[in-house]
């Protein structure tokens, strides 16, 4: 079991390696998402301080949906899903590996350049490790949600914007306490310790349930 | 008597000039960046005064600024030679002029945001020079995502050509648009270059590490343009007939 | 001497972006002309295998 | 070993496909899945891989409901449908093994190599499966034929794209697959060249 | 010529009304992405308005782009892309019908949808019509310049990702503009006009360059 | 009518897939391009389609190069490939409605039905063609060639998929198209019988 779990991990690696560009994609989607708001809202360096945080959170939920899309595409579209359904292992086994793979791909990238992103929103050094922290927290529950939604949109037309669809409400959660940390700490004198434990809750819960949903859902979309 | 310039278009007889041109532009980039550092460190006393020590940013931030600019373009115009006349020559060297733009623009970003800190207090500001420069690593990124996300040569040369192209079409429109977001106020709108009111000395260097600059380039460039040609023609007679030569 | 590297006291931020330029500038060139040995390299392999098959070839053929 | 079906019927969307179907494949047996285009031969195959959903009936294996024992079953199962389950930006040596492994069967690069061969796709080892053509994708996916230990074969048009020699192969391929007590169900419209003792055909169209 | 272009918008807006559920895909991705920023950055009235044409505008940049990576990708994948070339009328008419449909199932519905998200965000009245006029100029060009980009990823992996990538810093120019011409008319007082100016320059070039530049991209990409 | 093709010469990526080809097609002609899997087939009719660049040679419809006048040549063309053309979403129906005005050759409804009569499809006029299986996919998108008027067929292994009466049928249709001065050009691995004064073939294995 614990083979083929990381023979999963590997070959997804491996075919990220393949194209290194992909990482890069959802990085400077992300990047660019953060850039561009100042664009339309101005420049002013209180506002943005403000917004600072929604929008980073924002742009890692929207960055964090888009790549999404693909974490079953394509074994879908080749067949080899149908091939991991045939295996003598229990299925959320492999899908725990597809979507670990997922997130060190895409989630920990993230994590590693919101610096870059505060820094372009003036915030000061310890509301940055806040942001990392509760970011290093926050993606992973955002695999987990939304793996659960790009199984059940698999093979549909529209998909990338159908699983944002169903997905970013469910973010919500995670989007409130992970902001609300960030903005916390930016005020300072508040106590961060309760929205740490809530994001850790989620992810704790995200982890239980979340493969075993995913697999269910694999199971009904490639019948 | 006229040179066959067509002669060195195929990567064949192009492969051996450029191997030689590389170590003279080498040199050439050696001599005049350190030179115009020097000048700019150590013959620059009387007019930075120890609290604007940090001035000296300026000479690799302005050339490093200058190339990821120029870059661009040169990489459009190669695209676009390649588009028209179908050399394979032509994609190879646009290829090779993104990574090194790319690396410019970053430098340029990274030199900028220290000077910012120690001038304005601030690493990052949205200045519109500033933004423009950001923007124009991006658009260095999207050519090289949308290169290497095809594998086909032919393919990626030719669509990455038409998005360099689109690219600059669009880049004067980008850069009038972050300059002045608002039209009502465009008509004053007059950005003096601060080269003009400079200091000779300090002029001297700046200009001097810009040459330097300018060379560094044609010799990275030309040298990864050759390992993209050994790359792609690995399994061409003329490579085999090269290495037989060594 | 220490006074020059001090640059007033900015040559942390001096040094910083004097240390970037120089490193991507050294790195880039260093890490071309080891790719291009790299490539040189698979050639020269390639070359020799293509030469011994077709020894082999040859040889088969006369026998 | 036996692979028995009883009284299947399946339906896509309101209609139904076949119904009131049943067979008994055993060891050494191939079964052909005859019918006209749209008779339902893809279904029944993926039917009997636990992928589609029977409306009715039971399949069992070994006596089991294979929806009680899907692993013991899955063990012993090898199926290759219309798509070919390889990863286009991998090799075709990094696709079998990966493919082996899921299917709880650790290969050496050799044995893989040697199946890669015995398939004419050598110096094809390193070479993505996206610069292939059609047929020598569908090649590599039939090298997992040479490697695998499984007993049931379930086969869907596997001749397709095939060149001549490589239809001669893979019938080779098959006959002694059976011969060596092997199972095989598949749907093709080319012949098999196996005698009629070690041949169950069945015809869709009686079951509409 | 015309019957074709007439031929290709009709197909594409049958598609369409086979699976309405698309149309409205793309419009909740506009509200749910307008909707969940208040959650992160707090919901002052101010400053809400203040933010609203940066926010307003980057979303429909970002579901534009989302629903652009469909432009072409179904008709690359089931062939009929390849057929498309292989007609007796020029490619640009083809491509531009495509353009045209994609705008009236994406683009019309954003326009239309606006005020809702202009009531979140308090806006008055007069506000919200210039939000919906410079939306009506604005999203035909995201279309056009994006169909380019679409042409040019056709058939890669993580083309959602890639397009958002080569497309955003092009969608810029609109972005200022049409946030700028927004803003102005919230503060009242500024001539509107120059911003309509632009943008209508903006649009009449993308008319002219885009269907052909797409065509271009699409023959590269089907080889 | 004459499509002659001189010296042709194409590559994927390193490879040279095959070099100094030449053939001409007469009207009344097939040409049957036989080889391996993987020797270039479907390159070459997609080059021959101007849907991929050759490296080298050209191509000549009626004596002039298709590149320069390729709106009179696609009037004539009709290509079939690995992949149907058809929409899922879309009835059998509108998806040859809006094939045919692509084409520049619009058909009433009651032309199309009596074609896809013919090719076995009657009661699936009205059906997306994502509910079918993959070889009524495949008569829909050959239900094409009783329908169009273009002289020159291009068919990438059209037998693929269909069962035994649905290829008997496809190879009358070409049959009775070749007898009417008609041009077919084709890759398949199954006979197509015609008398040999009327059939070329052209083994892409001896042009490696
Ligand atoms: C990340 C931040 C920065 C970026 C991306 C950036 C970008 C650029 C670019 C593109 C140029 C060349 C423009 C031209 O020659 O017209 C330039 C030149 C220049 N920059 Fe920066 N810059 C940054 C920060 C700064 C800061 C903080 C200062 C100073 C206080 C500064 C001062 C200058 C000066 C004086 C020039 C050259 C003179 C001129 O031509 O106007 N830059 N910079
Ligand atoms: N996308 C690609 N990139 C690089 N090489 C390719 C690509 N597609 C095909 N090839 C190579 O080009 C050659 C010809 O491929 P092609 O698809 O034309 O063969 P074919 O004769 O149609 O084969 P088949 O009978 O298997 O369909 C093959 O050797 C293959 O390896
Ligand atoms: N996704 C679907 N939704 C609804 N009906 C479907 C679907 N796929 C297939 N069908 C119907 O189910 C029947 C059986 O399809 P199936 O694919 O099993 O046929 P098949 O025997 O494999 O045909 P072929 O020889 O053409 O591959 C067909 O009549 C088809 O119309
Ligand atoms: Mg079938
Ligand atoms: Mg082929």
């Amino acid at each position: 079991m614990l083979k083929s779990f990381l023979a999963v991990l590997k070959r997804d690696l491996l075919l990220a390696m393949r194209r290194r560009s992909d990482i890069f994609t959802v990085l400077f989607f992300f990047i660019i998402v953060v850039s561009i708001f100042p664009l339309g809202v101005g420049f002013e360096k209180a506002m943005l301080q403000q917004i600072a945080p929604g929008i980073i959170w924002v742009a890692a939920l929207l960055a964090s949906t888009l790549a999404l899309e693909r974490i079953f595409a394509n074994d879908f579209a080749d067949g080899t899903l149908e091939q991991m359904l045939l295996t003598p292992q229990p299925l959320g086994v492999l899908v725990f590996a597809k979507i670990l793979a997922h997130w060190l791909l895409t989630g920990l990238p993230l994590v590693l350049i919101a610096p870059l992103a505060a820094l372009q929103y003036h915030l000061d050094f310890s509301t940055t490790l806040t942001m990392m922290s509760v970011l290093l927290i926050g993606t992973p529950v955002l695999s987990m949600v939304g793996a659960i939604g790009a199984a059940l949109t698999l093979g549909l037309r529209g998909g990338g914007v159908l699983i944002s669809l169903l997905v970013l409400p469910l973010y919500i959660p995670v989007l409130v306490y992970g902001a609300g940390a960030v903005a916390a700490s930016m005020q300072g004198g508040i106590s961060l310790q309760p929205y740490y434990l809530l994001l850790s809750a989620f992810l704790l819960l995200a982890l239980v349930f979340a493969p075993w949903a995913t697999a269910a859902s694999l199971r009904i979309s490639v019948e | 008597m006229t040179i066959n310039w067509f002669k060195y278009s195929s990567p064949a007889s192009f492969y051996p000039l450029a191997g030689k041109l590389i170590p003279v532009f080498m040199v050439l980039a050696i001599v005049l960046t350190l030179g115009g550092l020097y000048w700019g460190f150590f013959q620059t006393p009387d007019v930075l005064s120890d609290q604007k020590q940090y001035y000296r940013i300026i000479f690799v931030h302005i050339a490093s600024a200058w190339m990821a600019m120029w870059l661009y373009v040169v990489m459009v115009f190669w695209a676009v030679l390649g588009l028209i006349f179908n050399t394979r020559l032509s994609y190879m060297f646009a290829c090779a002029t993104a990574v090194t733009g790319a690396i410019m623009t970053a430098l340029s970003l990274w030199t900028g945001a220290f000077w910012g800190q120690t001038s304005w207090g601030t690493w990052w500001d949205w200045d519109p020079r500033m933004t423009t420069q950001l923007i124009l690593l991006f658009l260095y990124m999207g050519y090289i995502a949308l290169h290497s996300a095809i594998d086909d040569n032919r393919r990626a040369d030719r669509a990455s050509a038409v998005l360099a192209m689109v690219g600059l079409a669009i880049v004067p429109v980008i850069y009038y648009s972050i300059n002045c977001p608002d039209p009502n106020a465009c008509a004053s709108l007059h950005q003096e270059s601060s080269m003009e009111r400079i200091e000779t000395n300090i002029f001297i260097a700046i200009m001097t590490t810009v040459a330097g600059f300018w060379m560094y380039c044609f010799a990275v460039i030309l040298m990864r343009t050759r390992n993209i040609i050994l790359q792609r023609e690995r399994k061409s007679s003329w490579v085999a007939r090269l290495e037989a030569l060594k | 001497m220490s006074e020059f590297f001090a640059m007033g006291g900015y040559g942390f931020y001096v040094w910083c972006s004097m240390g970037a330029v120089a490193v991507l500038m050294i790195l880039e060139p260093v890490l071309l002309s080891i790719k291009h040995r790299q490539l040189i390299k698979n050639i020269k392999r390639q070359n020799r295998r293509q030469a011994s098959r077709e020894n082999t070839a040859s040889q088969t053929e006369k026998s | 070993m036996t692979l028995s079906v009883q009284k299947l019927q399946c339906s896509r969307g309101d209609l139904t496909v076949f119904q009131g179907l049943s067979f008994t494949l055993n060891a050494g047996q191939l079964l052909w899945v005859e019918g006209r285009n749209g008779s339902g031969k893809t279904t029944l195959l993926r039917t009997v891989c636990g992928l589609f959903l029977a409306d009715e009936g039971n399949i069992e294996w070994k006596g089991e409901l294979t929806k009680r024992t899907p692993d013991e079953y899955y063990r012993q199962l090898l199926y290759i449908g219309h798509q070919n389950a390889l990863k286009l930006d991998l090799t075709p040596l990094e696709n079998l093994q990966l493919l082996c492994r899921l299917a709880g069967q650790p290969l050496t690069e050799v044995q893989i190599e040697d199946a890669l061969l015995k398939m004419g796709l050598a110096g094809y080892e390193d070479v993505p499966v996206r610069q292939m053509s059609q047929g020598q994708q569908r090649r590599v996916a039939l090298s997992r034929l040479l490697l695998t230990d499984a007993a049931l074969w379930v086969l869907d048009e596997p001749f397709v794209a095939l060149d001549v020699a490589a239809v001669e192969l893979l019938q080779s391929i098959l006959v002694t697959h059976v011969e060596n007590e092997g199972m095989v169900m598949l749907t093709t419209h080319q012949a098999v060249p196996l005698p009629a003792e070690k041949m169950q055909r069945i015809s869709l169209d009686q079951y509409a």
